[in-house]
């Protein structure tokens, strides 16, 4: 029974970490090397709103996200939209880009232990059995509707239909009038925004730290690439895939092979089918 | 007429290249003390900060005398960053070598921070016949046995900070046996990190404690770093019902482990043996109080407030005031002394050369902050006991209310050890 | 208005209008101004070691030939077989290791050790590699990035290979003279070898490859058999910079497969000129040696080489050994009429 | 023509997730001889190259190359074995001067066995034995065209590099996708009698082409393709008078325009 709450746990916090990762390559094709970096900047900008600022805690986090989003979105608009549609620069320059924030923080200060955001909700209940804390199955319902948003908005919405034609061609969405450079722009400020909602939701549970950076795009592009480049469906599925691996790995080999799992995730899925559980790449498909 | 951008470009890497490095020559002769620190960690910026106090407070009573000339000390410290993931260790052997060859340190102190760095400095420290003293990071026994076994190629070595061997041996398990004799606890939970010195300390620990009547149960549990996810280990020890949670992590996760263990209200002890994010006195705020009961060790005396020997408390207030808070992480205390004892060895050498500055540090025997220095010859591993005025002495301290307490070695105590509430049996 | 004396004229008048690209060469004039550069970058390079003031500086150009040979490298792959590796650690990793592992167990010495572990180090990443040949652009680039990680994790959880202290007590090379100049030896070595065979037939086919491998497949060749052989090539460059690490520091472990090793010979490369081989050769002499004097600031190294990676990628400066190529064929001088 | 065919497509289908591109379509290619195969956009044709060539694998059916199954084998085997293929979209090597683009397929196995076209390349170096090739085909020998980039080169010279990249190995069939068409009225005059004397020289050729009037004096056998289905096989004066093509090109004033001159 623990397995199950804590597998599905630690697949909603996988699927909160990749969808921003997934949302961005889906509409514009940027893989956005720089969403660890987001990620760790938003957990940063959120705790000093609320220690140094004294700001209360909701507020702070929206600001933070708000400032995330905008930051996604200047990372686009001075350095991606340059190097659009050259893979390759596009990897490197988002990378680049996410050390430079990173070891910028550290640089300025913000490192040790002590960074830390307060939880939600204090305290834990029984759930058939087994503790779980507020704070975690908070986690769990703000995943779910995040999930459940993203279903109405990229289904019934203007903007979201948008996002949508852009993902398929880009080309076509062009011709009927789509502004594609706005619409990226859009897409990386929300993604950002994913990021820095999974930053606020799951350094609660920790201390803010800059190595979480690495990680967290390490687990990202594992998603992603498990549940086909550019379908955040995909993602959410290979999120809850690779979560219960993890927790079954922990169990049952060793609490040390957890994290070969998500590397080895990668390596098998590019090598077996590269596009994924739902992706469908047109690069790799027959195309002659 | 001709311009040769080829050439350009060539002449200006070589002249900057050429300009730097000469100009640090000519500053007036000091004793450079280079220090490669992780200053982007806990043991290192801590470490720093000690040892500039050392010297600070060295150099303002007139500094050493070399054969009767004063001369000051001169600290150069360069970040090793060898504590960060994907960082290669010939970076920090690149800094040892850069303090050595172009900053012309006469001693290293501190020392690389990481196990693997310190290891793999020895060789070149004993190429370039450099006395370095390690003061804080490096646990693993390793190092001193590779300078009994290796003596006249490693003798420059020497090491002022605990090392694993006796952590665990001398202060651990006799600290779990009394807390099991007096709460009458013998089931024992260990969670390690997937680190050499974690598996090594982990293993001893509980082959003694199971030989000692304690229940271990199953495997010492491994966490790569970088995990962030502790729940089925907890779950596990719930189950189990394990008394005493045995944790080894030098990674900032602990904290993850320790609110989750919190929330969850695990009927178990925390019991630190090396637990990096639980030795700051900034651990408290961060966590509002979720880390209460929580033992930690911290390898030396001094890094938590006790009065282990009268200089102690005299260090603990000088750290408070220069710095704004209490010694931090566990190589506070030794990173201060490494420093004093390096003066008194030169100046019985009475000179600056390593082999007369090996054999003086070889018969140190002074009262430091945690109790007397002594260095074993064969070993240059300084010599630790349970008793301040024997030798160096650990100290393990518990949170209690919002301050760390030292509750072991009985001769330090300050407190005595608590259990949670929903502990009461 | 006065007859106009002198006239300018380009240097490379003479030998360019003969022939379109096949350079006759007519005198000495000629001939120095076509060797000029390329011997400037020998005697450059190989005095290097005498030039450097202190011990230090001779041990950052080891450093430098070990990140320019993991550039050059990556540029083969990126710019001539079209398969964009960021696993440059991965090839560093493998090398050192097995160096290592041959110095302690077996006792060789450094000079068989080298040779053994880069072509053994070469075949086990082409054979590790070989499943993902057939992936392109991105897919490649991530597989390969996260090659050198997982078998980093690999290690530290089977605790093998010395675990996470890694193998210590490595034979170093017997002097600092034989380690420069055996490194900037191989080095050269290498670079003209490789522009060499990218003129052959072979490194025909290895730029047909890139340029569309469907026509390749099309007359006849197993395409994957000539990517592996252009990553066999690589990794070989690759595994003798991971050799020649460990022997330098004496030491191997898991953090040989840092991502260091795979971002800064790109940096390089794209700073100093995709596709010209001397470009990233010259970016590394640029980059590591400015990285150690920035050492002082400690992370804002790191800032500072990926702001200037951000910088010339975005602003798709062409690197400066091709604008110093096209600069150097516009030379002019004064000419009588 | 009763000899033993060269190659039998056996109820080769193709389908593309649901949509069948190709249905069972069967049929013979005999020594020597040239087979056109028309039909309207979209009826399979390119896509049964590609399944015969092995750059498609084929949902079923059997491909027989002299009697040995060939199905399914990669493509470079196939086109070591002699099947050659040209592209619709032309694919040269557009960082590569034209002479320089053959040595790519004389660098291949079957050119170093067979020694490539008029067995030059087993002694010569590559370079002289693509030039030599690029002559046979229409390119000026001293003019400045074949040591200028492919990238730089009219559509018509492109078409014939192909052409030369499938001679380079000695083919001995060579599949023609639409090698007339995008080419001006005197390019395609130029271009006929260079097939005719391939086919002189024993390369068996079939012809995937739009422009009927040059095809159906050049080809043997037509074959007439709809929908991925095969309508119709025959000589060209019989698919002319067959009420079926016409219907599959209602309204194509080509075929009127043939038919009222032929």
């Amino acid at each position: 029974m623990e397995i199950f709450i804590y597998g599905f746990i630690n697949s909603i916090s996988l699927a909160l970490i990749a969808l921003g990762f997934a949302l961005v390559y889906g509409i514009s094709r940027i893989p956005n090397f720089a969403h660890g970096a987001l990620y760790v900047v938003c957990g940063f900008i959120t705790w000093s709103f609320v220690r140094s600022l004294e700001l209360n805690y909701p507020l702070s986090i929206i600001l933070a996200m708000i400032s995330t989003g905008i930051i996604g979105g200047l990372i686009y608009l001075f350095i991606l939209i340059r190097v659009r549609g050259m893979a390759i620069s596009e990897i490197i320059a988002s990378y680049a880009i996410g050390l430079a924030i990173l070891e910028g923080l550290r640089w300025r200060g913000f490192k040790g232990m002590t960074y830390t955001l307060p939880t939600f909700k204090e305290g834990s209940l029984m759930l058939a059995g087994t503790p779980v804390d507020y704070h975690r199955l908070i986690v769990v319902g703000v995943g779910v509707c995040i999930v459940a948003f993203l279903w109405i908005f990229t289904h019934h919405t203007k903007v979201g239909l948008g996002l949508r034609a852009m993902a398929q061609d880009e080309r076509a969405a062009l011709m009927l009038g789509i502004d594609s450079d706005r619409m990226a722009v859009v897409a990386m400020g929300f993604g950002s925004m994913l990021a820095g909602l999974a930053a606020v939701l799951l350094l609660p549970l920790g201390n803010i730290v800059v190595e979480a950076g690495y990680n967290v795009l390490l687990l990202a592009i594992a998603v992603c690439i498990v549940g086909g480049l550019g379908s955040w469906v995909g993602a959410v599925m290979a999120a809850f895939l690779i979560g219960f691996a993890q927790i079954l790995t922990v169990v049952y080999i060793g609490p040390h092979f957890q994290m070969v799992v998500a590397l080895l995730a990668i390596i098998l899925t590019l090598i077996l089918r590269p596009s994924g559980l739902f992706g469908r790449q047109k690069e790799l498909e027959e195309r002659v | 007429m001709k311009r040769k951008p080829l050439l350009m470009v060539f002449a200006l890497i070589l002249g900057a290249a050429l300009f730097f490095p000469l100009q640090s020559a000519f500053a007036e002769k000091p004793i450079v003390i280079g220090c490669p620190l992780s200053t982007a960690f806990v043991y290192g910026w801590d470490a720093q900060r000690a040892i500039t106090l050392a010297v600070e407070e060295i150099n303002g009573k007139g500094g050493v005398n070399v054969g009767g000339e004063k001369t000051p000390f001169k600290v150069e410290v360069i970040d090793t960053r060898d504590l960060e993931p994907g960082v290669p260790v010939s970076e920090a052997l690149l800094v040892v070598e850069k303090l050595i060859l172009e900053k012309n340190a006469d001693f290293i102190m501190g020392g690389p921070v990481r196990s693997e760095a310190a290891l793999a400095a020895m060789d070149l420290l004993s190429k370039y016949k450099e006395v370095s003293i390690l003061t804080t990071g490096v646990l693993t026994p390793k190092y001193h046995a590779r300078v009994a076994a290796n003596y006249d190629k490693y003798k420059y070595c020497f090491r002022i900070t605990g090392e694993a061997k006796w952590m665990v041996g001398g202060e651990i398990i006799p600290c779990l046996l009394e807390i099991g004799k007096e709460y009458g606890l013998n089931r024992l939970f260990i969670m390690i990190q997937d680190v050499a010195h974690a598996r090594a300390g982990g293993g001893i620990i509980a082959k003694v404690m199971a030989k000692k009547g304690w229940h271990v149960i199953g495997q010492p549990e491994v966490y790569p770093t970088g995990s962030s996810d502790f729940s089925m280990g907890l779950l596990k020890a719930r189950r189990e019902k394990a008394d005493v949670i045995l944790i080894w992590m030098d990674m900032p996760q602990t904290s993850i482990l320790l609110k989750q263990w919190y929330d969850m209200k695990i009927a178990a002890l925390p019991f630190g043996s090396i637990i990096a994010a639980a030795e700051q006195p900034g651990f408290w705020k961060a966590t509002e109080g979720k880390g209460e009961y929580c033992l930690a060790n911290v390898v030396n005396a001094g890094n938590a407030p006790s009065n282990a020997t009268p200089w102690t408390m005299k260090f603990v207030e000088a750290y408070k005031k220069r710095w704004g808070l209490e010694p931090e992480g566990y190589g506070t205390s030794s990173s201060y002394m490494a420093p004093y004892v390096l003066k008194e060895a030169i100046e019985r050498a009475g000179s600056l050369d390593s082999e007369k500055v090996v054999a003086a540090l070889e018969k140190t025997d002074m009262v430091g902050v945690y109790g007397r220095i002594r260095f074993d010859p064969k070993s240059h591993q300084v010599i630790p006991s349970l008793d301040p005025e024997k030798g160096a002495v650990g100290t393990i301290f518990q949170w209690q209310a919002g301050r760390r307490v030292v509750v072991f070695p009985k001769s330090i105590a300050m407190g005595k050890i608590k259990l949670p509430p929903w502990m009461r049996k | 208005m006065m007859a106009q004396t002198r006239r300018k004229e380009r240097l490379d008048r003479g030998i360019r209008v003969r022939t379109d690209g096949l350079y006759a060469l007519m005198s000495w004039r000629e001939l120095s101004y076509l060797t000029l550069p390329r011997v400037v970058l020998i005697f450059g390079v190989l005095a290097l070691p005498f030039v450097m003031p202190s011990m230090y500086w001779q041990r950052v150009i080891s450093i430098v030939c070990i990140y320019s040979f993991l550039a050059i490298s990556f540029d083969l792959l990126a710019h001539f077989v079209g398969l964009v590796s960021l696993g440059g650690a991965f090839f560093v990793g493998v090398g050192s290791y097995l160096a290592a592992i041959l110095n302690t167990s077996l006792g060789l010495p450094v000079a068989l050790t080298i040779p053994i572990s880069t072509v053994l180090g070469a075949t086990i990443c082409t054979a590790l590699l070989l499943p993902c040949l057939p992936l392109r652009g991105v897919y490649f680039a991530i597989v390969t990035l996260m090659y050198p990680l997982a078998l980093a994790r690999v290690i530290e959880a089977l605790n093998i290979l010395g675990g996470t202290d890694g193998i210590m007590g490595v034979a170093s090379f017997p002097s600092r003279w034989v380690e420069q100049y055996f490194m900037i030896g191989a080095l050269l070595l290498f670079l003209f070898a490789i522009r060499r065979l990218v003129n052959l037939d072979l490194g025909l086919v290895l730029r047909a490859v890139k340029d569309n491998d469907q026509a390749v497949r099309a007359s006849g060749m197993n395409v994957t058999f000539y990517k592996a052989i252009a990553v066999f090539i690589a990794s070989a460059m690759g595994c003798l910079a991971g050799a020649s690490l460990v022997h330098i520091y004496m030491w191997a472990g898991i953090s040989q497969f840092a991502l260091d090793f795979s971002i800064l010979p790109i940096a390089a490369t794209v700073i100093g000129g995709a596709g010209t081989l001397t470009g990233p050769l010259l970016g590394c002499f640029i980059l590591v040696p400015i990285s150690e004097l920035l050492r002082a600031f400690g992370t804002l190294r790191i800032v500072f080489y990926s702001l200037i990676l951000v910088g010339f990628i975005v602003f798709r400066s062409e690197g400066i050994m091709v604008y110093a190529q096209r600069k150097y064929h516009q030379f002019e001088r004064w000419v009588k009429v | 023509m009763t000899r033993e065919p060269i190659l039998e497509v056996k109820e080769l289908t193709k389908a593309f997730g649901g949509i069948m591109a190709l249905h069972r379509v069967s049929f013979n290619v005999y020594e020597g001889e040239i087979v056109g195969i028309i039909g309207p956009n979209g009826s399979g044709k390119t896509t049964l190259i590609n399944c015969i060539t092995g750059f498609i694998k084929l949902s079923s059916g059997k491909v027989l190359f002299r009697g040995k199954d060939i199905t399914g084998k990669a493509a470079h085997k196939i086109a070591d074995m002699g099947i050659t293929r040209t592209f619709q979209i032309m694919r040269p090597y557009y960082t590569l001067p034209a002479y320089k683009n053959l040595v790519i397929p004389l660098f291949s196995p079957r050119a170093r066995r067979t020694g490539g076209w008029r067995g030059g390349g087993k002694l010569g170096d590559r370079n002289t034995v693509g030039i030599d090739i690029l002559e046979e085909i229409g390119f000026e020998r001293d003019s400045f065209v074949p040591y200028k980039l492919a990238s730089t080169l009219p559509t018509g010279y492109l078409k014939r590099l192909e052409l030369a990249r499938c001679l380079a190995l000695r083919p001995e069939i060579i599949f023609c996708d639409e090698v007339f068409s995008g080419l001006s009225m005197s390019e395609i005059a130029s271009m006929v009698p260079l097939i005719e004397r391939l086919q002189m020289d024993g390369i068996t050729l079939v012809m995937i082409e739009h422009r009927l009037r040059e095809l159906f004096r050049v080809a043997n056998r037509v074959m007439v393709l709809n929908f991925g289905e095969k309508l119709m096989e025959g000589s060209a004066e019989e698919i002319m008078a067959s009420e079926e093509v016409k219907e599959a090109y209602f309204g194509s004033e080509e075929v009127e325009e043939v038919m009222s001159h032929a």
